[in-house]
């Protein structure tokens, strides 16, 4: 069966609703509309008004009201409309979300899951298109989950809703008509094993939700130069699949991070400083990182330039100190930002 | 201040003949004569063009003359067929996408003429016909929804702040500007524009308490067109309407017929006289409509009848300044006529325009991200730099 | 729901004989009298213990059983007793800080005592004395302001959430808990304390809202005590009193005098009947005093007046009761002296308990960030256990 | 003359006003109260309510106020009373603060100050000590400063309130009362310098804020144990310093990145990242991390074990492979998180 990301989302939600009267999907226009990319479309219809429905416009409003939805059972999976439009709820996320296991020493679980529409690609106007991801990965507490195919944003999410934290389900809305050919309900592996997309020998390339697809592209380019790329999806960013990634960085000796996320103080320059903690005599050049650059997120006309794309890989790959360059220098490559 | 606010004051004595409660007591009558909206919006033109006789506003409205009104007539003309083109240029894949404003003319036109040119104004994604009448180049408008830039026209020259999308957060914005114009001595107000769901947004609140404990002189004007993208205003709140959110700030709010341009304009008259007397802020809501889509983007059959739509055909708000133009030998055919063609011609004017390739650098991403770049802003605009560079060596 | 929310309706159609702004009309006097608080605070017993004749209050209250009054009281003697120890720890260092609510015994003890332990109570970290109402172990109580753990109770168990910080965010979580219970099919409710300070964030405004929207059962309880740490509210609102903000959100509201205890039982019976028969939240305001400073390591003497404090004195809650009880033959010497010295005790004995160091397990830091640890929790873990055990060795 | 971190940034705020009459200052209690840490201590007194006041009790207000005052011509410098409760003008910090210069193609420019007190040490309850500079320095658009001593501490905020650009300004409030023998006005280093506060030749700390007096505390005891340790302090983040750190690093042939936040995705993890990235073949083992725990902030009694202290810092560079350790393991050293 041929599905799309935002299909197996939909089914996913579909699935979840029939399996546990508990769960509940709220937020801006998820209802009647069945939300602005359609991933609750026809929940109202067939779950009624009860179980799928529309909120006033305040996401700490739909935040806040979710939490306590939690204190009486229910397992609330709320929409944020886009990435920049969670930022509102930012201190419910931190302060409650984040921290109500522990502040009250296991005894308020949040079995909540936060969806959150992320990152460019779109043409989008601004505020559209912004990867927070590095935001909730920095906040102990929460689980940052990211599916970049069909079969994981099914498995995934029916995971996250399960689960008995709080898990920021973030989706990349540039996927969402990404088609796959599976059958749902499928189940993938859990949070925290991340998945090798593409075997290789001479480079690993570790990346996750949007940019996964151009990894493999570029993956697929390099082949023809005569470089053998792994590619590994992170698939979840929080817990972090040490081992899928150092296993390979140790075989190959290379890596190179890949994320659409500016690269400051992010997700890409953690991936990078840990493989390093860990393979560090293993790697035959420093680890490059290939992201977004350090402004903010362009308008659509200059969206290409911005986003990491196969040729900026396909050079940080060529840079990898193949014969014996030395250290890089500042205007040399590397995370930018 | 007006005597409503004595109520806060904390009482250190026992008055005789009274309660003590801490508080200082006064009266409901006071209180709610100064700050709570007409019971029912003010209209002063009908659906047909009829004047309606006044009665029951809390505050006095008169009419416009006939020479604004058909200044506001003339400005709503273009400003519809400036939409009408805007709507058309994403179906030619000319803009990324628009929010049109057709059926909302008495607000984005009535309130935006009412204001000058010292004046802020702070509008969201659906003003672009504000941004018009306020004579910004249609071209500079659409910066945005083109795609070519976050901002096309100069916020300071214009006085104009870039159009917002996080909803409500430009209220704040205005409460600010407004208080710096005071502190700066003038008599300028800001006129900030937000919808009837983003009224929900926790900024709404701040705003409008930041403007009122410091006085700024801001006209919050809400466009309750019904909807938020798909929401109806009956999920969005249970208040009486959205202007009695006034009172609990201590602003004087009022409720208005925002498809009557003669009732937009005099409700402007009478919130800007009270900025700019320096009593602080006013809340206005404006009933109207978006008689379009969210945007091209949405499909609104999803979610509303098209029986309520053709419901508010009948209530547009150019159609009743004309008859009441024409009624009184203010507005013949010739000058409808003449009207017409300019808004034509403004159009052909902006299709032209927007034909063109927009001219965008991509080395101006580094810039303006500060004021000077920082090392690392210089070392991926190099990266960037040398990627073109080799682009063009293929 | 009541007639005021037709206005917001969309009217497809136009009526006869009534003007068409697209909004059903409807008059001022139903929409204020349903949800405008009383003009005046609600007073049913004055500072010298006499009754006070009702009238001009926008619904009726009656004066609760001696029963009741005397039980309010009994634990107002008891509650002010544990404020006062908890004082007294800072000062021997047993407690990191203490947030007194010393003069709004009448607040934090008569709403509480209001209602039953199957409704759920937010409090913020003001809240001691009413958790300790509630009957939470004081020890318990206080384990946030000691700096064991950040809450020492079972907030499921007790249905009690845990002590809230950041302010007003609570508010939006018993919105939350209480449309839980709605959907439960219980009766139960939600009472959530907040500042009046923290009724400036956005949060209190979008809880209101959610509440409204949703018909939770919450009772919002403003206790205004005149000041935000330093801030006084004449610097925080305009708004009339603080109870005017609920006809925003179509939420009936009312403002007591908050160091009546009589008044306070009064508001919240027609408060809780409101909210059980299903129609959705409602908002009190008690205009009360903070007698302390905000907190111990806070110095009040650097914006108040001591005059000012004094003033307050005089319309202590627990003097009043104990007047109009005695002046009943309600209570007696015998009965206050038992109070008194059941009051002593539990200090007495929290003190002894309080001297003891509390257990804290370095190890426990690694759980209940999640429900299991993720192997970066482990690894930090096996990190602290090589330290301490390390330590142990040395 | 005996000056404390506080005392320094009251002169500054002092000073600033005095040299400009477009500089105000507002925020929850700075008036009256002169702040809750007293930073703005008789500044109301002095300059009037007309340029230091109190606000309603509103991050988000505050903040966007604080913008539209910059359209007229204003520089307002406001206080975030506690590194939680800034969070809740975070969408006014994202979307506004860090992109209004970039959204409208320079035009507008937001000279604005918001200050920070920050990370913990002070016995503080939940919400009052999180270390919040990883979010902010992950924005781009943001300026993000933070002194660790009086002299950096005037000298940085006077610079900041001067800067065209926003500037997040990080107070380590464990350090306010930290004293230090200096005359006021004083300059120092402008933006993006570090400064080397201590010489050494076996490992380099990189560090700031309120890690900067446990660092030089750890070289102190590691030059017993025989190590010469440099401690580098960063005192910007944004813009960051990356040659003063890698001269050093190049020179000593290891380093360790001493943080209190939260090491995953953070400022931590970007410095090592920075590190590895120029210096790889200068390196002797991968670039360490201490930073704290991958948990939210502890209670008060158990912040000691939370903190990165001498003792963490002393094992991580013990860990340094000194004689040619392979890999670290999992369970080894490295950032935790
Ligand atoms: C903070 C935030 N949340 C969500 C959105 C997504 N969004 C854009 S427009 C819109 C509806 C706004 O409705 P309303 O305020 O009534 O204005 P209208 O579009 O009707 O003019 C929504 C939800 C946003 N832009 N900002
Ligand atoms: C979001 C947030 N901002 C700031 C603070 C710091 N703070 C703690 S208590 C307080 C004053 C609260 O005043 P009020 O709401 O009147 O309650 P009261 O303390 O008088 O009971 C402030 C500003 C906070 N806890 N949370
Ligand atoms: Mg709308
Ligand atoms: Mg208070």
């Amino acid at each position: 069966m041929t599905v799309t990301m935002g299909g197996a989302l939909n089914t996913a939600l579909r699935d979840a609703l029939t399996a546990d009267d508990n769960v509940m999907v709220f937020g801006e226009d998820v209802g009647t509309l069945g939300g602005v990319f359609r991933i609750t479309d026809g929940l109202t219809e067939k779950f009624g008004e009860d179980r799928c429905f529309d909120t006033p416009l305040a996401e700490a409003g739909i935040v806040g009201f979710a939490i306590g939805m939690c204190l009486t059972g229910f397992r609330p999976v709320v929409e944020m409309q886009f990435d920049a439009f969670a930022y509102p709820a930012f201190e419910q996320i931190t302060s409650h979300v984040a921290k109500m296991r522990n502040r009250t020493s296991g005894a308020v679980g949040l079995p909540m899951v936060i969806r959150v529409p992320y990152a460019g690609g779109i043409g989008g106007v601004e505020h559209h298109c912004d990867s927070s991801e590095g935001y909730y990965a920095h906040t102990p507490g929460l689980k940052v989950v990211t599916p970049s195919d069909a079969a994981d944003a099914y498995s995934l999410l029916r995971e996250a809703i399960d689960d008995p934290d709080p898990v920021i389900f973030m989706e990349p809305k540039a996927l969402y008509w990404s088609k796959q050919d599976i059958e749902l309900p499928c189940k993938r592996p859990a949070f925290g094993k991340a998945k090798v997309r593409r075997d290789g020998d001479d480079v690993t390339i570790v990346t996750y939700g949007p940019s996964v697809p151009t990894a493999l592209k570029a993956a697929e380019a390099a082949a023809e130069e005569g470089w053998s790329v792994e590619v590994i999806d992170l698939r979840t960013i929080v817990p972090f699949d040490d081992e899928t990634v150092v296993q390979s960085v140790r075989r190959t000796g290379r890596c190179v991070v890949v994320a659409e996320a500016q690269g400051f103080a992010g997700v890409s320059g953690e991936v990078a400083a840990r493989v390093t903690e860990r393979c560090f005599h293993s790697l035959a050049a420093p680890v490059a990182r290939v992201s977004g650059l350090p402004t903010p997120y362009p308008a659509p006309m200059l969206e290409q330039t911005y986003l990491p794309g196969v040729e900026r890989i396909l050079d940080a790959i060529s840079r990898l100190q193949w014969d014996d360059q030395p250290d890089l220098t500042f205007a040399g490559v590397g995370a930018r930002g | 201040m007006t005597p409503y606010v004595l109520s806060l004051g904390i009482d250190l004595g026992n008055m005789p003949g009274r309660r003590d409660t801490g508080v200082m007591e006064t009266t409901a009558e006071t209180m709610t004569a100064a700050l709570l909206p007409s019971p029912n919006p003010v209209q002063l033109i009908d659906p047909t063009g009829a004047e309606v006789e006044q009665s029951g506003t809390r505050r006095d409205y008169s009419m416009p003359s006939a020479a604004r009104l058909r200044a506001t007539w003339h400005a709503m003309v273009v400003g519809r067929r400036f939409d009408v083109q805007a709507t058309a240029l994403t179906k030619q894949g000319r803009l990324a996408v628009y929010p049109s404003s057709r059926g909302q003319e008495a607000c984005q036109v009535g309130a935006t003429l009412s204001i000058g040119s010292g004046d802020w104004l702070f509008p969201t994604y659906r003003e672009s016909m504000a941004l018009v009448t306020r004579g910004i180049d249609p071209i500079e408008v659409l910066s945005l929804l083109r795609g070519d830039s976050h901002c096309g026209y100069d916020p300071i020259a214009t006085k104009t702040a870039a159009q917002c999308t996080p909803l409500s957060t430009q209220l704040v914005h205005a409460a600010g500007a407004a208080y710096g114009e005071r502190r700066r001595g003038t008599d300028h107000v800001a006129l900030a524009f937000i919808g009837d769901g983003a009224t929900s947004e926790g900024d709404f609140h701040e705003a409008l308490n930041f403007a009122a404990v410091f006085e700024a002189p801001v006209v919050f004007f809400v466009q309750n067109n019904k909807y938020a993208i798909s929401v109806p205003l009956s999920k969005q709140t249970k208040a009486p309407s959205l202007a009695y959110k006034g009172i609990g700030y201590g602003v004087p709010s009022e409720q208005v017929d925002g498809n009557d341009p003669a009732a937009v304009l005099a409700v402007m008259d009478v919130a800007l006289e009270h900025c700019r007397s320096g009593k602080g802020p006013f809340l206005i809501e404006a009933h109207t409509y978006r008689m379009d889509a969210h945007t091209n983007a949405d499909d609104a059959t999803r979610y509303r009848s098209s029986d309520e739509v053709t419901a508010w055909l009948e209530r547009d708000p150019i159609a009743r300044v004309e008859a009441w133009l024409r009624a009184r030998g203010e507005l013949n055919d010739d000058m409808v006529a003449a009207a017409n063609a300019e808004a034509e011609a403004r159009a052909a004017d902006l299709r032209e325009r927007m034909n063109l390739e927009p001219a965008v650098d991509p080395m101006s991403l580094f810039d303006n991200v500060f004021a000077q770049r920082t090392p690392q802003l210089e070392e991926a605009r190099a990266m960037v730099r040398a990627e073109l560079d080799a682009e063009v060596g293929e």
